[in-house]
């Protein structure tokens, strides 16, 4: 546990200290959701229409762009190797790390959200159902990110191939947290998709640190 | 046989089918062949270059 | 006993490299009589269907590379682990040089898919649970191939690809089931149902005949490529000095 | 501790290499550029598998008896691992914490003798070259493990420096410690001569 | 023109090198493209009228994405400073840089937005107007986007803030850009905004390199 | 050639250093770590403003007579500036390309001389430090500059290296040119030694 709690809070004071970084993210989202009333001729039943997906697909893609950070500076200054070779087990290291990128990532995105949702005449009943899913999916795209992560770092330029890598996983994810947002503007019970975002998350916890570890492991040679 | 062309109507959408399956068929069959000659052409310089 | 000192003897790259090459011919041979038996079948002896009309005919090719594209998955996945855990250098030549085999089958799933769609839906695409999937096992073979290319030490290449393939296995049972979760325009199982199947005999033989020439021509490819790639692996090993030597007096 | 060895890339850097060490003997490879020895010192710490062979330690192969290896060990390779954005004495701190150290005294310490007492909040980002070869060396004063593998240690250090940190190797190997390094420069004192054995590559 | 062609050729030589980070932007916008149909539930009607906004934000994010291979790695390798150093005008190395860049992803990225458009229901006669706006906007977006790479170059993690930067800078392409198309859909004229689309590409032709020069300067010491 | 100076951060490094350098010159900066050398040469050659004071090339400021300043001169940093992704042979090309010289002979000979013409064709990616260390230092034979800047140039090049390059300085003075460079061991030649000024700070 040692591990764990060192590296989150070195991750965090990391973030801290660019108080800049902490909100990029953030920023990355609110401008991505407000390019689409502007790119479309938009009156407020299409937004409406139009509201979870966008929503959504732009908190993915500002995790998306965030991920990097996970590793990325850690492998080009050489502490990614010191940690691998560190005598703690690497998955605890690991997920340290990805407990503190979603902290400052995904965790403010669903904080966030409500204000956006609002803005593109989301009504304010469902809203709670917007952040469950986001606070259920988020998590779930860090860890899998993780993997990509890993898997690219050793690459220069790694940045798209990792979108190509990790998209693909990232899919159902999108699908489930966005058709229940949309279900449940029609009024519909949508505990099914919560549960199953909910085993998305489980299971990507459990496995995906391990996943991460091997592929560091592996592209550090 | 004019008819057997034909294929009730859906001509297009049944022979693009089959003649996409044998394009990708063949090209799978053509890489392994292409890549074996440049394999082998690779190794061969690389050995008489070593040799001497 | 005997079953697995073959496979230890297959193991190695040499006697790989032999057997396979000894055995692609007659694979070749029977792949080539297969399809031909299962055209021929397929497209002149199978009967109309009472819905679709000739239309259907599509499925002789859609179905088999479908089903092959999920089974190379499984291949490529399983060859993966088995490299990754047993550190065996053979296994991850064949997972790696089935990437691309899927992927081709993928697409072709994909393309006579929508090819047989706009007769049978009115649309080239729908973006519904299958089709979608299938779409997403096709990047994530493109993933697994990108990620292979990007490397450029073979060994870091092959485990980084293979962990990355044996995490995208979460989709393989998405698309299978897929038809059942959701309610989609796709055709329900047909073939695959336990009990009898829910499909003329006439028209179950060629598409039977045809998924096996499929997979035959899997094993085909697959050895050719694999062959190629040990040759290229083992570059530095004394047999292929003599094996080029043979080649070339 | 030690045995037979292998490659990198393509090509075959080295082969059938084989030495043993024990306690209290430093290790030191030459060889000119590009004949391997970054290669061989991260075969040695477990962060390349051999092409061929094994690495003992203890009599153990390395990669089934990994945990024990990682903890004895501590390796500094040509980048130095510290985190720009924090201060010498919170990388320092991080690095302690992660090799069991918990004690100020021991780090603030390590700062005086490596003569970065006045830096110590500073952002590494603003510390020169030598600066922070010399923080990243402060590893091995709070990690205490038992073989130190150190990829030229000396870059970018000035002489000062070099003596502190070898002094420090004598009393590591003098407490039964043991020592690989890489330089292209010799040893320059007796203590460390005495105890040095020179594996030349190629 | 030495510097121009030189570079230029370095680049382009560097991307074939690694000829899957090629076709990285393309895989990324034949994604983020499919995403959206995934996001909604979509019917083709619904789909069409969300073509052109859906096309035009994945090409400016596609784009956006791969702005910091333009000058990340030659920073972190130290060639930048060397460039930099070099008796030839700067602003013709910058423009060799961006030159390549749009060729590897802009000129890429159109080429392959037909096929993407049929599959979201787009009608094959106004195609053209698709292209041209893309041909046009593409390289304006490369343009701008060098001047914030070249500010952020020297920040460790810039990737966000780079978005932020530009974000603002792309939209008026975004719009007019979007708007055309979309307007060819319903029969409009819609020579007005080509040529508008026309002018910033002038513009930042002209305008984009310098300020680029003087980022690059001053990040560098 | 040059004239008073600043500093660096929020901390003044130097101030008020003065020196001229004429033809045939070498000048050693020494210094112990964090001292300010690369900060030193860095404004030398134009990548940074100095504080206050400024440098003059040929009597002029080299702010107002920039191009002149960069076409004479040429830096060797910290960092070696090549592409991994390319071959060395690739690399001095561009390098070479970009300085004027349009010369395959010359590319040639250069590879030679500094022992990588068996490697040309490796991706710079999978050269050791040292190798990659030589290529950039390949620059200066491409270039053909009067002024050379030079922050420490021996870093991870083995005894063979220093030799060659030592020579080349040699040369390079006995041709009129003008060496800056910062090294912490001390020069070995008695040619370059006699030619030396030394400038140490703090
Ligand atoms: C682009 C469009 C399409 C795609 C991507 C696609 C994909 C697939 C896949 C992946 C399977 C294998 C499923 C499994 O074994 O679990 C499959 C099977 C099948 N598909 Fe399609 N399909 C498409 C269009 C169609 C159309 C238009 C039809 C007919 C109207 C059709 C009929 C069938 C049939 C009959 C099976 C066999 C089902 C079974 O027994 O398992 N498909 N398809
Ligand atoms: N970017 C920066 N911002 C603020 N201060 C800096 C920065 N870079 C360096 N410094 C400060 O300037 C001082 C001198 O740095 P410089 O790199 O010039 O030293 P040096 O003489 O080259 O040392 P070394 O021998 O270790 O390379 C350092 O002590 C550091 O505190
Ligand atoms: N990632 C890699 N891929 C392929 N080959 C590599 C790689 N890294 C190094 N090499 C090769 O291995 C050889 C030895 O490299 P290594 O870094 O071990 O040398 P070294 O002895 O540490 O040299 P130096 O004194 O210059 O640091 C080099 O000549 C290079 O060709
Ligand atoms: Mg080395
Ligand atoms: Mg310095």
């Amino acid at each position: 546990m040692t591990a764990f709690t060192t590296i989150f809070r070195r991750d965090i004071k990391l973030a801290l200290r660019h108080r800049s970084e902490l909100i990029n993210p953030l920023a990355f989202f609110v401008i991505v959701v407000s390019l689409f009333p502007l790119g479309l001729s938009a009156d407020s039943r299409t937004l409406l229409q139009l509201a979870p997906a966008v929503l959504w697909i732009s908190a993915l893609l500002a995790t998306m762009l965030s991920l990097e950070s996970i590793f990325r500076s850690d492998y080009e200054d050489g502490s990614l190797e010191q940690l691998v070779l560190s005598d703690h087990p690497l998955f605890l290291i690991v997920l340290g790390k990805v407990t503190a990128h979603w902290c400052t990532t995904g965790l403010l995105l669903t904080l966030m959200s409500p204000a956006l949702a609002i803005s593109l005449a989301f009504p304010p009943q469902n809203l709670d159902i917007l952040v469950w899913t986001l606070l259920l999916g988020t998590p779930t795209l860090s860890l899998i990110g993780s993997i990509g992560v890993a898997l690219t770092v050793g690459l220069r330029r790694g940045g798209i191939l990792l979108a190509l890598l990790i998209l693909p996983l990232y899919i159902p994810i999108l699908i489930f947290g966005a058709s229940a947002v949309d279900m449940s503007i029609d009024g519909l019970d949508v505990a099914g998709q919560l549960y199953l975002l909910a085993a998305l998350f489980v299971l990507s916890l459990t496995l995906a640190p391990f996943a991460t570890s091997a592929a560091l492991r592996v592209t550090l040679e | 046989m004019s008819e057997f062309f034909h294929m009730g109507g859906y001509a297009f959408y049944v022979w693009t089918a089959y003649g996409m399956a044998f394009a990708i068929l063949l090209i799978n069959v053509v890489v392994p062949i292409v890549r074996r000659q440049r394999l082998l052409r690779d190794l061969r310089r690389m050995k008489s270059r070593k040799t001497p | 006993m005997r079953l697995f000192r073959f496979f230890h003897r297959f193991a190695s790259p040499r006697e790989f490299f032999r057997i396979a090459g000894s055995m692609i011919p007659w694979l070749a041979a029977t792949t080539l009589l297969l399809l031909l038996i299962g055209l021929y079948l397929g497209l002149f002896v199978a009967p109309p269907d009472y819905q679709q009309g000739e239309s259907y005919r599509i499925m002789f090719i859609h179905v088999p590379s479908a089903w092959m594209s999920l089974f190379v998955y499984m291949v490529m996945a399983g060859t993966a682990a088995i490299g990754l855990i047993w550190r065996i250098k053979l296994a991850h030549v064949i997972a790696m040089s089935s990437a691309p085999i899927g992927a081709s089958f993928t697409f072709l799933a994909l393309v006579t898919g929508s090819l047989w769609g706009k007769p049978m839906w009115g649309a080239w695409w729908v973006w519904d649970a299958r089709l979608t999937s299938e779409l997403i096992l096709l990047f994530l073979y493109l993933g697994v191939m990108a990620l292979y290319a990007a490397f450029e030490e073979r060994r870091t290449a092959q485990r980084a690809a293979g962990i990355l393939a044996i995490v995208g296995v979460i989709n393989v049972p998405i698309i299978h089931y897929s038809v059942m979760w959701w309610n989609t325009l796709h055709q329900g199982p047909t073939v695959t149902k336990f009990d009898a199947p829910s499909i003329h005999p006439s028209m179950l033989a060629p598409l039977l005949i045809m998924s096996v020439a499929f997979m035959l021509f899997y094993a085909v490819v697959l050895l050719m490529r694999a062959r190629w790639e040990v040759l290229d692996q083992e570059q530095r090993s004394n047999w292929v000095d003599d094996y080029l030597e043979q080649l070339s007096p | 501790m030690e045995a037979v060895q292998g490659a990198r890339g393509d090509r075959v850097l080295f082969s059938s290499l084989s030495f043993n060490l024990s306690r209290g003997q430093l290790l030191h490879i030459t060889g000119p550029n590009g004949s391997g020895k970054t290669t061989l010192l991260r075969i040695l710490c477990g962060l390349l598998t051999p092409l061929e062979g094994m690495v003992r330690w203890h009599g153990h192969d390395i990669r089934s008896s990994a945990s024990t290896h990682r903890r004895e060990c501590t390796y500094i390779g040509h980048r130095d691992g510290l985190k720009a954005e924090l201060t010498a004495l919170e990388n320092l701190q991080v690095n302690a914490r992660m090799s069991g150290c918990h004690d100020t005294k021991v780090i603030n310490d390590s700062l005086r003798l490596l003569g970065l007492w006045d830096y110590q909040d500073l952002l590494v980002g603003h510390l020169s070259a030598g600066q922070r070869r010399r923080l990243a060396l402060g590893r091995l004063l709070v990690k205490r493990a038992i073989l130190w593998i150190l990829d030229e240690p000396f870059t970018a250090i000035d002489i000062d420096g070099r003596d502190i940190i070898e002094a420090q190797l004598i009393s590591h190997l003098q407490g039964d410690g043991i020592v690989v390094l890489t330089s292209h420069q010799a040893l320059s004192r007796p203590q460390l001569r005495e105890r040095c054995v020179t594996v030349s590559l190629q």
